[in-house]
């Protein structure tokens, strides 16, 4: 066990390594000279030269990478002479555009996209499973129907639609909540869940639409096995039958697709976190993009991904404890 | 404040500039702003800024260049030698006067010496008095262009100091410190710091007014942090800066400076106790809250309406005292790149096809703008005179709608293919679906280029990546077009982005820039502009106009023509 | 047959009486058995032959009380000890199942959940109907894989089913369901899933139990070698229908209808015979949605020619009562019905006679 | 629950085996349950509508005397609100007319109804073309790293993985300017056709992991079938194992992926277009006509609406076709 976690951990490196590199070519191709960028209206060429050489982007590509990657694990030092911005590991790059750290900006926006995905996370696990297993026990009738039948037309809304006609509703024509102004749920718990409130929902409808087919389809496949009908033949009362042999089996699956869902999730929601004006990673990146703030967009695509390479691992763990059939070798 | 609202792109970047409304104040433009005016102003209140954008451009003196910004920050935490009269008025509103310094400035050596006195207890937020050295200071940043970047360059271009062969500056800022000898000759301080004396290089009539800018702010030099410097720089006016979270649902908060007094400034009034930013709401959202005016939301201010809700504001009465229809500081145009298109009847015939109506009437109507005819705006005053490039400039008269025929007739059979730059937003898109549409009456092909907002004056500066036709926008920075004509078609300009080299023109403007009869200056950049529509360096599209809806209760909610702005230093919460 | 077995109605055990159990499906109604009928008395063997689909396990399974009622529609009667599992309420049928009446299903490892261990499974099964402690069950649990000879069953009883082997698993199944001491056991298929030699041990263990705890056992199986093996009475079913009911010697050796001919006939040497399979009869079994009109097994049946005026084709033959407990469901007559199973058979019918 | 017919189905007693069932294709039976499922059958004829809707497009609009590109002046007023809309007392559906049945664009006055039969054609005309590439690439993968195993899979795995870690929109978003001029360079014509290109090669790449997994597994359980081992004791190649044994037993979870992924890429097109990442104007789209509608949500709503819900239907039906394919072909996923 533990020794297949070092394993799992190594390939984990050399995979967001891999990663690391693809996401640097990919983006050392960016129609905007990065350092054309940082400087404004009156530029001149000398200007564009100082700044590239303070990005490091006069280096060649593989000095860039390599300093990039140092500067995740040791950080590292921009510039040169007396103006210089040291940033300390883990160093995922200096965004000029904003001024910051990369890694100080992905903070800034974490805790509103932790909050949204968690709140989400838990709604649509609630009511998709839970209205799932429904579906499931009443197969075939007009309840199982109408359930697929809703939860097909949630997951083919698009989200951004949803939160603009929930917008206009709600916020604009009826004035039911304010308008939307991310606080912390510890700073004003109530203004909080006012802003979070229909975000959540935008969300939850379309995640907890799919968790209801999947984990109505799950239990109907669990609970033809043939070892519930032994339960059955036990004598067991068929409560406890699908308590304690349906649902333990027939949710795990519900378990992977959960784990890489919310990891997705705490990358950034980027239409949702726009449409609400939400200060989260996903907004951020949006603005990365439309400012070709390359380190910004490098550093996020990382962060993201990394969610769900370490999501992967845990639900694999996971999936092992549960699972006595799984043996970790 | 400088961020893009839809429609109104060129803000992202072009300069704010003064203009005088006397030329053309129509569209009961006056009247619908008198409203706010009268009362008595009362100390105390907050005021709520609803902004789009994420964060300020720039916050560092010497890096804000957009007109709302220099604005905001000229009447809050910037104090300059000189700055701009608070009124209406045009032209009271575009006068300066003493702020930092104790009178305007005097002049000698035939316009190249500027000498300026400092007023006495000016203090910085930190208590320390504001000396000569930490104006030179500040002006000596402007120099470090790798860092202190987006600001005004004028520093740069006027002050008496050697030029490297590439055309950059021998003096490499106060960080690099190379050539730091020549630029201490180029501006002095006298032994008590109380006077300042510039040396330029040349004659510039007009000095006085680009000491307004917050370029020529004081910067303490022990408290420069240099890049950082922008997001907390020291305060030398009424306020300070007490939060500044960028992003979405980030703040910026003014508190009072309490070592800040009014005798030492009889220009800010500071009435209200605090001023607060919201940053990254959306522009539907800011308008929707003007309208409905919650309580929270009288005491708030934010910049241009969206074309959405100007029928809102305006078809109501009950708007009728609050909402502003003014001239904003641009001149609207899609520049004609010559390196690209050199042929002089290609570029007229592009011109004659365009159907400047639709694409007014897509930014709005009357609502955006008048019809424009150079690059020079009507209300920068005695620099303006109708170019008649509709009128016959270009061999006839052009309606609004444009002219397909004659333009194919100028073509002369050609059918040449171009792509059009701008900005991607949505109200764009449509703007570049009626070009399109457009030229393709007169047989020009137009491929659309959208870039993304963020990027697009990067793009675009590109000589390598600029294409034929480029959207921008572009306001004087005070009331001479010396701050126009050089800037748009001169290779020696910041924003030229026709790629405009022509010795005559060049050698023409360079003269008109150092001329100091002013009258004679006005028609050199009269003629330029004509000869400049003539060649169709830019097809000016509009003379923007702008319409803002101030919160209920904020006093002295005018629109301020010094920056086409609020006057910050001059509003109030009406108690 | 003991003495001290309480009988029910009829003086039988075990009692089935016109059992019908029918599914909708969205082909059609099926028809998965049709009026089948047998009794069984404690200490007795009955072995259910027949081939897929001849609706063997669907009658386990409604004796059991396994099915849904709301999608099967069961119908008929099943006495057990006077009691008719048909008419009583789920609750009713529940609390015998497992106690009373036990099933040991085919293929071992699906049947068993894998999630739990064996104790665990075999406790709960315990707890359902006796009120004793965790650790009591635990030790019965023990006591019941060693009787059931699994080696070291105190810590087998920790295993996962995954990590036992086919027999094993199989073991456990039959301990599981022996743990209640049902009087009733039912096993599908219980050794279909193993292999020859395991197969024996298997059988071998049921017949033990049987004489320990007097169960009366109905054993479902394709294999004739399992029948021969442990049956005293034999029910072969087809269509869903019983087409022959009597005593091994009777199936075995005066079989009269002619699907039984074909399933014997398809079979080797009785001692070497144990692992064959039925499939030389030609056709395929019937749809149970649409059956044919007349005798079910007219399609596949080689003598309908000796019935006369196509009998076969227009009407469904009766069961008839050829000999004392010995029944069949076919329209020739009796002596034609001999003497056609001393021309298939013949060989076999002297040796073994 | 009908848990029993299932097991029975599946039992050693095939109950529910009718003999008429026996030799008839998988696609037979498949259609026969379609057939039967009413819902299949009215989404099926929507979704044929809209189908011919989109390919006839040019035809309909211009019988109907409309273009999708016509800037009609007449059609909004002088600050360019569609005529009727704007003012304190405009009605909700404002801007709507005979001649203009679902309104016209704010600015331009260009004809909505036509503007959105075009955006369908476009909409669908990328989708196809990615689920196409998509369902080959992932057959093709899938086949490979299922039936070669050992590194090969390996290797395809971990590629996978590397995708799936992605995400995704940023990527699309940031890259667009990049790869669109690198598809001209590569002499796809520029414009449209190297974006629309763009954008199916994104689907289609960030999309054929999923299906790899599926396929894979199917070959790998269909490698054990004896009749594989059969053929390959009999020395039979590779690939006649492939195309005569495994790719027949394929096709079933290949058809349900694809017409379940159809949808989402009609979905995920209209975001993108709607974060501006898609087809230049003024070719329309839903996503980018939304984009557009925001800014004037408070006083033309149904400029927001219908398109959205327009957008809304497509997706549906196309789901619940996808949806009736599946249950068809697999009846024990979906319904009963």
């Amino acid at each position: 066990m533990s020794g297949y976690i070092v394993r799992r951990l190594i390939s984990m490196v050399l995979m967001l390594l891999l990663l690391t590199l693809v996401v640097f070519l990919l983006f050392s191709v960016l129609p905007t000279d990065p350092a054309r960028l940082t400087c404004g209206k009156a530029c001149t060429p000398e200007v564009i030269a100082a700044n590239r050489h303070n990005l490091g982007l006069d280096l060649p590509l593989w000095q860039q990478y390599w300093d990039f990657v140092k500067g995740i694990f040791v950080g590292r030092t921009y510039g040169s002479g007396t103006q210089t911005y040291s940033c300390d590991a883990p160093c995922l790059g200096y965004s000029f555009k904003r001024g910051e750290e990369v890694t100080t900006l992905i903070k800034q926006g974490f805790p509103a996209t932790f909050w949204l995905a968690t709140g989400a996370f838990i709604m649509w696990i609630v009511v998709g499973v839970s209205v799932g297993i429904y579906a499931a026990l009443r197969r075939g009738k007009w309840q199982d129907k109408t359930v697929m039948g809703i939860s097909l037309i949630g997951y083919s809304l698009p989200s951004f639609f949803i939160g603009l006609v929930l917008l206009y509703f709600i916020i604009l024509k009826w004035e039911l909540l304010p308008y939307p102004s991310y606080v912390s749920p510890f700073e004003n718990p109530v203004a909080f869940f006012q802003t979070m409130l229909l975000p959540w929902i935008v969300l939850a409808i379309l995640y907890a639409a799919f968790y209801m087919r999947l984990t109505r389809n799950q239990m109907l496949d669990t609970l033809g096995e043939d070892y519930i009908r032994t339960a059955r033949a036990k004598g067991l009362s068929e409560r406890i039958v699908i308590r304690k042999h349906g649902l333990r089996a027939g949710l795990t699956p519900i378990v992977t697709a959960a784990g890489l869902d919310l990891a997705g999730l705490l990358g950034g929601a980027i239409i949702t976190e726009s449409i609400f004006s939400l200060p989260g990673i996903g907004s951020l990146a949006v603005n990365s993009v439309v400012d070709a703030d390359l380190p910004l967009i490098v550093g996020i695509t990382l962060v993201t991904a990394t969610f769900i390479i370490v999501a992967n691992l845990i639900v694999d763990l996971l999936y092992a404890v549960i699972d006595p059939r799984v043996r970790l070798v | 404040m400088g961020k893009a609202r839809p429609g109104v792109l060129a803000a992202v970047v072009v300069a704010a500039g003064a203009l005088t409304l006397t030329a053309c104040g129509g569209g009961g433009s006056s009247s619908s702003s008198t409203g706010s005016a009268g009362g008595t102003p009362t100390k105390g209140g907050k005021i709520t800024y609803l902004e789009i954008g994420e964060q300020f451009n720039n916050v560092d003196p010497q890096r804000v260049y957009t007109g709302e910004d220099l604005a905001f920050f000229s009447g809050t935490i910037f104090r300059t030698l000189t700055a701009y009269k608070f009124s209406k008025d045009a032209k009271e509103g575009t006068s300066i006067v003493p702020d930092l310094a104790t009178d305007t400035g005097t002049v000698s050596d035939g316009g190249k010496t500027w000498t300026f006195t400092i007023r006495d207890g000016a203090t910085f937020e930190t208590g320390a008095a504001i000396t000569c050295a930490d104006v030179k200071y500040g002006v000596s940043r402007t120099f470090a262009t790798d860092i202190i970047t987006n600001g005004p360059q004028y520093a740069v271009s006027m002050l008496d100091i050697a030029k490297n062969a590439d055309g950059t500056s021998a003096y490499a800022g106060p960080y690099k410190k190379t050539g730091q000898d020549l630029f201490d000759k180029a501006v002095t301080c006298s032994a008590d710091g109380k006077t300042i004396v510039f040396h330029l290089n040349k004659p510039v009539p007009d000095f006085n007014y680009a000491t307004t800018l917050s370029a020529f702010a004081p910067v303490p030099q022990a408290a420069d942090t240099g890049e950082k410097y922008d997001d907390k720089p020291v305060s030398s006016g009424p306020y300070k800066i007490s939060v500044y979270k960028k992003g979405k649902g980030g703040q910026f908060i003014l508190v009072r400076n309490d070592k800040w007094t009014q005798d030492s400034d009889p220009y800010r009034h500071a009435y209200p106790d605090s001023w607060e930013v919201d940053f990254g709401l959306d522009p539907a959202v800011i308008d929707q809250r003007l309208i409905s005016g919650a309580a929270a939301d009288q005491t708030a201010i934010s910049t241009l309406l969206t074309p959405a809700s100007l029928p809102i504001v305006f078809n109501d009465p009950k708007f009728a005292d609050r909402r502003t229809n003014e001239f904003d500081p641009y001149t609207r145009y899609i520049a004609v790149n010559q390196k690209k298109v050199p042929d002089l009847k290609t570029r007229q015939a592009i011109a004659v096809a365009l159907d400047r109506e639709a694409l007014r009437t897509n930014a709005g109507g009357a609502f955006a703008g008048d019809y424009a005819d150079g690059a020079i705006k009507p209300n920068i005053g005695v620099d303006y005179a109708p170019t008649g490039m509709w009128d016959g400039l270009l061999g006839k008269t052009i309606p609004a709608t444009g002219d397909p025929d004659y333009a194919k007739q100028l073509l002369a059979g050609k059918t040449p293919t171009i792509t059009f730059d701008y900005p991607n937003t949505p109200t764009n898109a449509k703007a570049a679906a009626i070009i399109v549409a457009s030229e393709a009456k007169a047989g020009i092909t137009v491929k659309p280029n959208p870039i993304e907002a963020g990027q697009y004056y990067g793009v675009v500066f590109d000589p390598a990546k600029a294409h034929e036709l480029i959207n921008a926008g572009w306001g004087a920075d005070w009331p001479n077009a010396s701050t126009v004509i050089p800037e748009l078609f001169t290779p020696s300009g910041g924003f030229n982005l026709s790629q405009a080299d022509d010795k005559a023109f060049n050698d023409a403007s360079a003269a008109a820039k150092v001329e100091l009869d002013r009258a004679k200056q006005a028609t050199m950049w009269q003629d330029l502009n004509k000869k400049a529509s003539e060649q169709v360096f830019i097809i000016p599209t509009r003379f923007g106009r702008d319409q803002r809806l101030p919160g209920a209760k904020i006093g002295n909610a005018y629109l301020w023509p010094a920056y086409g702005s609020w006057p910050y230093g001059d509003m109030y919460v009406k108690s | 047959m003991s003495t001290n077995s309480s009988t029910g109605a009829g003086g039988n055990y075990l009692d089935v009486r016109d059992l019908r159990v029918e599914f909708p499906t969205e082909d059609g109604l099926v028809r998965a058995v049709d009026g089948v009928s047998f009794t069984l008395q404690r200490g007795q063997t009955l072995a259910i032959v027949g081939e897929s689909g001849s609706g063997k396990s669907v009658t386990s399974q409604a004796i059991m009380g396994l099915h849904n009622r709301k999608s099967a529609n069961i119908s008929g009667q099943v006495i057990l000890e006077g009691e008719d599992l048909i008419a009583m309420s789920d609750e009713g049928v529940r609390k015998l199942r497992g106690q009373k009446m036990a099933m040991i299903f085919q293929d071992p490892l699906s049947s068993l959940h894998p999630f739990y261990t064996v104790g665990k499974q075999l406790v709960e099964a315990v707890r359902v109907h006796q009120d004793v402690t965790k650790d009591a069950a635990r030790k019965q649990a023990i006591a019941m894989l060693d009787r059931v000879g699994i080696p070291n069953p105190d810590r087998r009883v920790d295993d996962y089913p995954h990590q036992l082997s086919g027999g094993m698993r199989q073991r456990v199944m039959i301990a599981m369901a022996l743990l209640n001491s049902p009087t009733l056991l039912i096993a599908d298929e219980p050794t279909t899933a193993l292999d020859v030699t395991v197969q024996a041990q298997i059988l071998e263990l049921l017949k033990d139990l049987q004489r320990d705890f007097n169960t009366a056992i109905i054993v479902i199986t394709h294999d004739l070698g399992v029948v021969a093996d442990m049956a005293d009475e034999v029910v072969v079913m087809y269509g869903g229908r019983l087409v022959e009911h009597g005593s091994v010697r009777d199936i075995f050796h005066r079989p009269e209808m002619p699907y039984t001919l074909g399933l014997l006939a398809s079979m080797p040497r009785l001692d070497h015979g144990r692992s064959s399979r039925l499939d030389p009869i030609p056709g395929l079994p019937p749809s149970l949605i649409r059956l044919p009109k007349g005798c079910v097994f007219r399609p596949r049946c080689t003598y309908h020619d000796k019935v006369p005026n196509g009998l076969c084709d227009t009407e469904r033959p009766e069961l008839i009562t050829t000999a004392p407990n010995h029944e069949v469901r076919c329209h020739m007559t009796a002596d034609v019905r001999r003497a056609i199973a001393v021309e298939r058979l013949g060989a076999r019918i002297e040796e073994t006679a | 629950m009908a848990v029993d017919v299932d097991t029975e189905a599946r039992g050693a007693d095939g109950v529910v085996a009718p003999e008429e069932i026996k030799g008839r294709s998988l696609s037979a039976i498949a259609w026969g349950r379609f057939r039967r499922d009413k819902t299949a059958m009215i989404s099926l004829g929507v979704l044929i509508f809209l189908l011919l809707c989109a390919l006839f497009a040019p035809l309909i609009t211009s019988v109907m005397g409309l273009d999708p590109y016509e800037i009609n002046r007449h059609a909004i007023d002088d600050i360019g609100m569609p005529l009727g809309c704007g003012k304190p007392d405009s009605a909700f559906f404002c801007g709507i007319s005979w001649q203009h049945p679902f309104g016209v664009e704010p600015g331009t006055g260009r004809d909505l109804f036509s503007r959105l039969l075009y955006g369908l054609r476009i909409s669908l005309l990328i989708a196809f073309s990615a689920t196409t590439i998509t369902v080959i690439l992932g057959t093709v993968f899938g086949i490979v790293s299922g039936y070669l195993g050992g590194r090969t899979d390996a290797v395809i795995g971990r590629l996978m993985d590397i995708i799936l870690a992605f995400p995704f929109l940023l990527i699309v978003l940031a890259l667009s300017g990049v790869f669109t001029q690198r598809l001209t360079d590569l002499g796809v014509p520029e414009g449209n056709a190297s974006r629309i290109t763009y954008l199916i090669l994104v689907f289609s790449i960030f999309g054929w992991p999923y299906l790899a997994r599926i396929v894979r597994g199917q070959v790998l359980s269909v490698r054990e079938r004896e009749f594989v081992e059969a053929s390959i004791a009999m020395g039979s190649g590779t690939r006649r194992i492939l195309f005569k044994e495994i790719l027949p037993n394929l096709w079933a979870p290949i058809m349900i992926y694809a017409t379940l992924t159809l949808p989402t890429y009609i979905a995920t097109e209209a975001v993108l277009s709607f974060l501006g990442v898609g087809v230049l104007p003024p070719t329309p789209t839903f996503g980018a006509i939304l984009a557009d509608s925001v800014q004037y949500m408070s006083i033309i709503p149904s400029y927001l609406l219908i398109p959205g819900v327009l957008l809304a239907i497509v997706v549906v039906t196309f789901n619940l076709v996808g949806d009736s394919v599946r249950d068809a072909l697999d009846p024990r996923a979906g319904r009963v």
